[in-house]
């Protein structure tokens, strides 16, 4: 099993653009170490549409050269320190979104359109400090600017789910952001709790909750793969371990640290 | 029944200025908007129906489509209140939940605009809830805007702040000034301590009106039915509440 | 309950438009008698994005102004007879699109936008013929034209699903068309087979396949609601008395003799 | 075994035009592209998956996202191959899925565009498939295009027709030039039957190829596991099928 989240991780090459899901919807921590082994920088990171531990780890490991992202915390446990010293530092891009915004890119890519338009963000350094986005006027009623977000088509998206299927369907149930996002990437790749028998389309309840093959990848089971994240259904967050890391990131010191037990501890090579 | 906690007035206040919704949503750790807004579904019940979606949350959220459904729901003008703190909140009610400084290499980064830049845009009712209430968040121009207070004619605008409530005041927004009237003034605060607190200028009257407290009715529903509602979600928060309300009985009571 | 399905006709006022999915999504043919009993006329079908026996029916009853639709057919059992003469005849005004752009164009509703932009198209007269649709040159790329369709935002939305809850929530499984149609349109009123007393959002397997309350406006119970088409999971069509609709209603006359036993059948007074 | 049956090589025609293909989708009522797209799975078993959609079935469906999902799929580019019929086609693959006349206001209407105008410049490998071939169906310019064969250069065209097969035969589709040429003739039609037929100028050989006959381990797999799989989404056409089978047998018996 360590063997398989070794070999997804390989599939992400330097350069790359991953999407990478909000805390509570199934953040594969699990995947947060073979991707730092493996080393794969310069990385452009979406998060969809805002990020945490496992972005701030990537941004501390040195692999981002990129975040996209809404927003960056660590929730209950405050800021992200390795990502705000970075931007102190001046050591990552950062690209400011609002949530909708992300949504809206991942949609265009969904349905293979350039752009998707939104409403709102007019007057906002936030748009201000887009120069990849636009604004027109709208086309059916003059007078009325209207922002228009490029679709954004991650070339890998990698999230945490409760189970698959053998066939490599997997059971995302409301969580419909993993979904968009693995129809905007490229690739998807996927851990989960557990690995079914049975197929999760022969019946139309565990189908509805459900993102086809079609879309995915590569599976891995990965027991708790979303710690210390939780996982709707499964188990709660850890708060307490969120509080430990964001103690100990303070620093790059105490990130070296936390990241040689937290690497250690995960998975036995 | 004893008076009320100072967090009592602000979540009553809340439940005020949300009066005649149907859906209200608030952010994941935010447990007064959520206690105000669980306490306009108490005041409300039986003759309105007031749905509340804590975002994050499993068991208040009864959305199904992903984390975009909010946002479609605002669009589609199914959201009729959201609260929007803010790193500064300016006299023109423009938001900065970026950071402070030059961008994009702020000295002091915040984790970013969330939905604010779409939100404050599309829901009628936003109410600016920031209980720190000090010229380093009150300020006269933000250094970043997430998300601006008013919008120019012609700009698509469904939405926007009416309120901002801090733990010494509250403000009404008026938008066609633009600016924020002092509407009240929260026991043992007063206007002089207020004006030293805000960075930009406001509107008010001579003597300002004290923000109400609650009756003896409502602050038995907060104490009661709210209060364990809010316990489900904000343990923490509730625990607490419910140890300053034990001294308050102590130091009220005769022994 | 047949005094459920009669108020929730009433909801219907004369010049409304109507969203109505697909024969095989979820068809609630057990509201198009109180409809036409109703009586309210000059309707908007926006058939979502096929229409069938319903569409031709409401046509047949004279209820109908115009159809926005990719199809209407009642696939095996062949044409759709009343539409087909209404065309022929003008009855009716006919809003042509091809599947997608009656999907761009609810979805354009969902976001809130004024409208979607969407590939192909150009070139076609069903573009041409579309004077409510524009084409405009890709802001992120000069030279490269793309259409753009208006959001489409019904009045109502009507179908049939399996199941609700006592508050309001219904289970649709994976027919995810018929939630972005109940997101579009200002109103939804639905049929279903049964009503249970759980509530769907209460376990994450249910609630992934639910249409949360807040987009419902009414849900009346209604068994084999989608008869004669039928209900994934439930029951199949009913091929035979949709071939008898179509030898019937090829002529005027033969549709009135088949919709007086349809009327008289179906829900006693 | 038997010669092909007139819809056997029909069938491994299209197995054939579908080589390579990861993903194709099907009509709800094709039964032949259906066998043609379950043939090329069975074909490719153990080297390639073939995944194949039904519209509007429930065994064949592995969507989960609506009906809107295969259009959304094709705009991801994982739709690779797609069926078109036409109650028109035209030299320039023109399609006409309308109706016969002057639109609105057509003398035959027939259903409408379906997905059409959009799939057409989505889908890689478009296969016309129309049984039918003759003057009415072929003609030199449809009544109404629901989608174009070809687009002006800029315009976004991702896919397109390769190839149009008929009850008679097989033409290729040239987008360069844009026209047809006569790819193959199926046993029991030739060239000047074709000519005649067809209401459109095409490119043809001297002397065309004959369109080839399955040879027998094809054959057996069609007979054997496609038509029983085909059988459960098919039943009537499976039916007739078997039942012709069993007239070529019982004629070339020796009884």
């Amino acid at each position: 099993m360590p063997q398989d989240l070794r070999a997804m991780a390989r599939r992400v090459t330097p350069g790359m653009s991953l999407a990478l899901p909000v805390d509570y919807a199934g953040v594969s921590m699990a995947m947060t170490r073979p991707l730092i082994e493996h080393g794969a920088g310069g990385l452009h990171l979406v998060c969809v549409p805002t990020g945490g531990l496992q972005v701030d780890m990537l941004i501390g490991a040195g692999l981002v050269a990129t975040v996209e992202t809404s927003a960056l915390s660590l929730g209950e446990a405050g800021g992200a320190p390795r990502f705000n010293d970075a931007v102190r530092q001046g050591g990552i891009r950062i690209l400011d979104a609002t949530c909708p915004a992300i949504h809206a890119g991942l949609m265009a890519a969904q349905k293979g359109v350039p752009f998707l338009p939104i409403r709102g963000l007019i007057g906002s350094d936030v748009l201000a400090n887009r120069p990849d986005w636009r604004v027109i006027d709208n086309p059916f009623a003059a007078g009325d600017p209207v922002a228009l977000i490029p679709a954004i088509r991650p070339d890998v998206a990698i999230f945490h789910a409760p189970m698959a299927d053998r066939e490599g369907n997997v059971w995302i149930g409301r969580r419909r952001e993993l979904a968009a996002m693995a129809y905007a990437a490229t690739e998807t790749l996927v851990t989960v709790e557990r690995i079914v028998d049975r197929s999760l389309l022969a019946d139309e309840m565990t189908a509805a909750g459900t993102l086809p093959a079609l879309y995915v990848g590569a599976v891995a089971e990965a027991p708790r793969g979303a710690w210390p994240y939780g996982l709707w259904g499964e188990y709660a967050s850890d708060t307490d371990e969120l509080m430990r890391y964001a103690a100990a990131a303070r620093t790059a010191t105490g990130f070296a640290e936390y990241m040689a037990g937290f690497m250690g501890q995960e998975m036995p090579a | 029944m004893s008076a009320a906690l100072p967090r009592e007035i602000l979540i009553c206040t809340i439940a005020r200025l949300l009066d005649g919704v149907r859906h209200v949503a608030v952010g994941a750790s935010s447990p007064m908007p959520a206690a105000g807004a669980m306490l306009r579904r108490a005041l409300d019940d039986g003759q309105r129906p007031v749905r509340l979606s804590v975002l994050g949350s499993v068991e208040h959220n009864f959305f199904t489509n992903g984390s975009a459904e909010l946002f479609d729901s605002a669009g589609q003008g199914r959201l009729d209140a959201f609260f929007l703190g803010g790193g500064q909140i300016d006299g023109q009610a423009n938001v900065n939940l970026v950071g402070v400084g030059d961008y994009p290499q702020v000295k002091v980064r915040w984790p970013g605009s969330f939905g604010s830049a779409y939100l404050y845009f599309t829901v009628p009712r936003v109410i600016l809830f920031r209980e720190e209430h000090s010229p380093r968040v009150l300020v006269d121009k933000v250094d970043f805007i997430s998300a601006p207070g008013t919008s120019a004619p012609g700009v698509y605008r469904a939405g926007g702040p009416v309120a901002l409530l801090t733990g010494k005041a509250l403000f009404r927004f008026d938008k066609a000034r633009p600016g924020f009237t002092l509407e009240s003034v929260h026991p043992s605060h007063d206007l002089d301590e207020i004006r030293a607190a805000t960075g930009f200028a406001f509107d008010h009257a001579e003597t300002p009106a004290a923000t109400p407290a609650p009756d003896a009715a409502t602050l038995s529903l907060l104490r009661g039915r709210v209060l364990d509602e809010l316990a489900e979600t904000y343990p923490a928060f509730a625990a607490e509440w419910r140890s300053d309300l034990a001294a308050l009985t102590r130091e009220g009571s005769p022994a």
